[in-house]
């Protein structure tokens, strides 16, 4: 129970931290503890199956397609 | 705790849509729609817990464990494909976007309206 | 025999892995042979399973698993005449678009063939589904791939914020739909559509129901435009390449609205049975006339000849949501037909849109002003005109016939102010075609109009088109244009259709035989004999009104500014403000249309407060 | 709307819709005490009749198999929708500055997880059915093992090692797959994805029927997505490096 409240907790923070990190790579970190959060939220609601689901999607897709994106939009743009 | 979870992702919810209403950045706003989406997934899963329920894998368990819903986390996992999808087709637009316009700030992209 | 409704998916998805695999190594004209050959095929299957679907539709259980220990475990398909001839009009529309795109656009890569027929085993999956998550799955589908299509040609900044919107607004429609989902499940514990049914009938809808059931509604009607919903939609229409927005427009926003029907009668309409059934009917029709009104009123107001058809398919749409809120079989009848007439002319109008880009060079009203006179541009003249005149509902055709079913059947349910106001927003959306008509190919009006929202921009909105494009484009690329005509006009010609379509309606909307075929494998009672249906003088006359009306507005539009002075500058002063407003709505900025998304939200969440407490 | 007016206006009505959104979720049964009827049944049924011991498996694999196949297709058209729109037709000249890592240590480590993680994804999509697990997120590791081939290496391995062409073909050829099982159903026993195969015993590899079959063809559908996904935004990543051109 007190497991629960907890990870759910968790996840109610950091979900409201990464709307609040304005600066993308600092979103992408704080992204990535969200995911965990998750993978430990469903874990303890018995969801295994997603809980690895989250997991390859949140520690491995997720950061790689973003970061790509992050650095090829940094670079000052000449006009087209 | 009886609704603590659903007031849980009902926060995630409005948040993320706060996310995406304000955001100035639209690799930002794809995160802030990941976040919207995971309030969905909480929803779900809360839904079909069941107090003391194991997961419903049947190895190694007797046949009359209580087990929680396991059609609620076969959608789930539907729901992260999506997320994924959603993610990597917003970003390859914004890729091109900050190619045409050099910005990735929707307020900035306007051109079409003046 | 075998089932054909799965097929109506499988073969695509087959047809697209398999180009996905060969594609590549093939010529670029084998590819076009095995996507069209493939829709074409699809289109068959669809025919055939709507003819198999009349009267007792067809029920196929996916991987067998049907109603076990009292429950359907499974996904089913639940095909009936209204959502198959459905199917059949997204075929029909996906052929044509890939003919035209073989002559127009030959040189494009295998990713667009393999992209649109997924597009169109989602449409297809999107309409045929019996089960409420099945049918998220399926719209999800539909919509990534529309995404993926909508940003075809990347050359302006302003196809990649048309797309991106397009993208974002609808995921955000999709999350309300799941939260629905998810809401419904919670209380039923199932997901198939009869199912739910069977489990709310007899109890009061209350805050869980009610709020659930606006949030399905919040995301289909995301994806088919209504107003507030509607933003993105004109410029995410206005900026896919012709094609690939002649299926946009042509059907799938009209899915949307249909899948809100579904949901709506074949699950949540026994709890909603008495005076919820008039509370609901009040929502929609007030939705839908918002969305007329708006979606007229922007068209005619819109210079470049793409973002008029983006607000035509608004505005249209209304009326087809009119149709369904109603409620009564004739009207779902008459919609459904107006649906698949009308998808006809807004397909061929896109289609002609596309060429008249490629051949003259722009895609703005006033800069095209008299380009398209000449000999040479007549065939392309007549096309846009006579698919402006089926878009007026021409006595006798097949978008009148549709209409008439409506409009005869809005009094009998105490709306009779409802066909003026769906008369008044068809003449003024053909008006601005028959206008844009006349300023094009003839040169008439002034080449300047303060009233219109124009670019001045000589880029066409959907990015320019190649010379060679250009140069390859010949007058072979306006037949399946002239096709969809053909059948559009030929539908009211069909024996006895309308009288097979208020059949169909109303087995549509009778629940309770719908969950007695799913849930106990009962065959519904075939209607004795089909009604005899004929238009009466009140349908003549609204084919009159709104196709002079049209005419009349067109010419107002070109030569008001010819009016006395005195007249016109007190009729601006009128105009003005409102004007100046609701253009300013559309503002263009995906923070906006959200922020109205979920402002519309709440006022129908409200809206169902108020009805059901 | 200035910025101001729509934030002004979302407050409010975020403030309807939490209000909305609290209303229904509270008329749901409180948490944890859940006992719907769908849920419930299938896990009651689930094993005796599928011979599968995990019954997320047997539901995303058969009884809503035809979601899943929806969910293979979005997954599928995604990877064509990114590479339409990325159109990442350039050549990536031969350059040097093009690996993510020159750290003999990062090398080392990250060629050493190569071979883990592969065999970790090739588990978790074998015995989806038996215990956690299952296609989808077999493939996502296997394509976590491609992602780790170009941090212990070189972009150009990575590349060599991934040809677009073939990952193509795996990637249409697993979609396929999962259609013709569908396809294969239909003809056998009429319907759509039905079972064809013995369902042997619950709990071993050998079981479940043709959930098997699907299961591994989402394998290879989702890690070739997953990698040519990836391709396409290493691609785009790649670019930024100085003294890559673009061609267009």
């Amino acid at each position: 129970m007190i497991l629960q409240l907890i990870s759910f907790t968790a996840v109610m923070v950091l979900g409201v931290l990464v709307v609040l990190s304005f600066d993308p790579l600092r979103q992408v970190m704080v992204n990535g503890v969200f995911g965990l959060s998750l993978v430990v939220l469903f874990v303890v609601l018995q969801a295994p199956d997603v809980g690895l689901s989250e997991l390859v999607v949140g520690t491995v897709a997720f950061p790689l397609v973003l970061l790509a994106t992050i650095a090829r939009t940094k670079e000052t743009q000449r006009p087209k | 705790m009886a609704y603590y979870p659903f007031v849980v992702a009902a926060v995630l919810f409005i948040v993320g849509l706060y996310g995406v209403v304000s955001s100035r950045n639209y690799i930002h706003l794809a995160v802030c729609l990941t976040v919207m989406q995971s309030s969905t997934y909480l929803t779900l899963l809360a839904i079909g817990y069941v107090h003391g329920g194991t997961a419903p894998i049947y190895v190694g368990f007797p046949k009359h464990t209580r087990a929680v819903d396991p059609v609620v986390q076969a959608l789930t996992l539907t729901d992260v494909v999506v997320s994924v999808v959603v993610l990597a087709l917003i970003l390859a637009l914004t890729i091109q976007a900050h190619k045409r316009a050099g910005t990735v700030d929707p307020d900035k992209m306007t051109e079409m309206h003046g | 025999m075998l089932d054909l409704p799965p097929l109506t998916v499988a073969a695509p998805l087959a047809a697209a892995a398999l180009l996905a695999v060969l594609g590549s190594h093939l010529p670029r004209h084998v590819v076009y042979l095995v996507a069209t050959a493939t829709a074409l095929g699809t289109t068959g299957i669809e025919f055939a399973q709507l003819i198999g679907s009349w009267p007792d539709g067809i029920v196929h259980w996916f991987g067998n698993w049907s109603v076990q220990h009292h429950f359907p475990v499974g996904i089913a398909f639940t095909v009936d005449p209204i959502n198959a001839s459905l199917a059949c009009v997204v075929g029909v529309l996906m052929v044509a678009a890939l003919v035209y795109s073989w002559l127009a656009i030959p040189q494009v890569s295998h990713l667009y063939h393999v992209l649109m027929l997924v597009f169109l085993a989602g449409m297809s999956g999107f309409a045929l589904s019996g089960d409420l998550f099945n049918l998220f799955v399926f719209f999800e589908l539909m919509s990534v791939t529309g995404y993926g299509l909508c940003a075809f040609r990347q050359t302006s900044s302003s196809v990649l914020q048309g797309s991106l919107n397009f993208a974002i607004v609808n995921t955000v429609g999709a999350f309300f739909i799941l939260l629905g989902i998810a809401l419904i499940y919670g209380r039923t514990g199932a997901l198939n559509l009869a199912e739910i049914a069977r489990s709310l009938s007899g109890h009061r809808p209350d805050g869980l129901v009610v709020v659930a059931f606006v949030f399905i509604m919040v995301g289909f009607l995301t994806k088919a435009g209504a107003v507030p919903f509607h933003f993105w939609l004109s410029d995410a229409y206005a900026v896919a390449a012709a094609p690939v927005g002649a299926l946009y427009a042509g059907i799938m926003s009209d899915l949307g609205y249909h899948a809100i029907a579904t949901v709506y009668s074949d699950a949540f309409a026994p709890t909603f049975a008495g005076t919820a059934t008039a509370a609901f009917r009040d929502v929609l029709i007030t939705v839908g006339v918002l969305t007329v009104v708006v979606g007229a009123v922007m068209c005619f107001l819109e210079a470049d000849i793409k973002r008029q058809l983006a607000f035509l398919v608004i505005s249209h749409g209304g009326i087809f949501l009119c149709g369904i809120g109603l409620l009564t079989g004739q009207a779902l009848a008459g919609s459904t037909l107006y649906v698949a007439a009308d998808a006809m002319m807004k397909g061929a109008l896109f289609l002609a849109a596309g060429y008249v880009v490629v051949v003259l060079g722009a895609s703005d009203e006033l800069l095209l002003r008299g380009r398209g006179r000449g000999r040479s541009h007549l065939p392309i003249a007549a096309v846009f005109t006579v698919a402006a005149l089926g878009l007026a509902a021409l006595p006798g055709f097949g978008t009148w016939l549709s209409a008439s079913l409506i409009e005869s059947s809005a009094s009998s349910v105490g709306f009779g102010w409802l066909p003026p106001v769906l008369a008044a927003g068809t003449a003024l959306t053909a008006a601005t075609i028959l206008r844009t008509a006349g300023r094009v190919f003839l040169g008439w009006g002034p080449a300047h109009d303060p009233l219109l929202t124009s670019s001045q921009a000589d880029e066409p909105t959907e990015g320019e088109p190649s010379e060679e494009e250009r140069h390859r484009l010949t007058l072979w690329a306006l037949v399946p244009t002239t096709a969809l005509l053909v059948i559009g006009f030929g539908l009211s010609f069909a024996p006895e259709l309308a009288n097979y379509a208020i059949s169909a309606g109303r087995t549509f909307l009778d629940t309770g035989s719908y969950v007695d075929e799913i849930l106990r494998g009962a065959h519904p009672v075939a209607p004795a004999r089909l009604p005899g249906y004929a238009p009466d003088a009140g349908a003549w006359a609204y084919g009159a009104a709104t196709t002079g009306g049209a005419i009349v507005l067109g010419l107002v539009g070109l030569y008001w500014q010819s009016l006395p002075a005195r007249i016109h500058r007190r009729l601006i002063a009128m105009i003005e403000g409102p004007i100046v407003f609701v253009k300013a709505l559309h503002s263009g900025r995906v923070g906006d249309m959200v922020t109205w998304l979920a402002a519309g939200a709440v006022a129908l969440c409200a809206a169902g407060a108020l009805a059901f407490r | 709307m200035s910025r101001r007016q729509r934030l002004t206006l979302f407050s409010v009505v975020a403030l309807g819709l939490s209000g909305f959104v609290l209303w229904a979720m509270t008329d749901l049964r409180s948490f944890g005490d859940y006992a719907g009827t769908y849920g419930v049944l299938l896990n009651k049924v689930g094993v005796s009749e599928r011979h599968a011991s995990n019954v997320v498996g047997a539901i995303v694999f058969d009884f809503r198999g035809f979601d899943t196949l929806g969910e293979e297709f979005i997954l599928f058209s995604s990877v064509m929708g990114v590479a339409f729109i990325l159109r990442s037709s350039l050549k990536i000249k031969d350059q040097r500055p093009l690996d993510a890592v020159s750290n003999d240590a990062t090398r080392t480590v990250g060629g050493l997880m190569v071979p883990i993680v592969l065999i970790m994804g090739l588990w978790l999509a074998a015995y989806g059915y038996v215990t956690p697990g299952g296609g989808f997120q077999g493939g996502v590791a296997i394509a976590s093992a491609a992602v780790l081939v170009w941090t212990a290496t070189s972009y150009r391995a990575f590349a060599r090692l991934t040809p677009a062409p073939t990952l193509d073909a795996i990637e249409g050829a697993g979609a396929a797959a999962y259609v013709v099982v569908g396809l294969v159903g239909l003809g056998l026993d009429g319907a759509f994805l039905a079972n064809f195969l013995p369902l042997g015993t619950a709990g071993t590899l050998a079981s479940a029927g043709s959930i098997g079959l699907l299961n591994w063809a989402s394998a290879f559908e989702v890690a070739a997505a997953n990698i040519l996904l990836y391709r396409e935004f290493f691609q785009e990543y790649v670019q930024t490096f100085p003294g890559v051109r673009e061609e267009r």
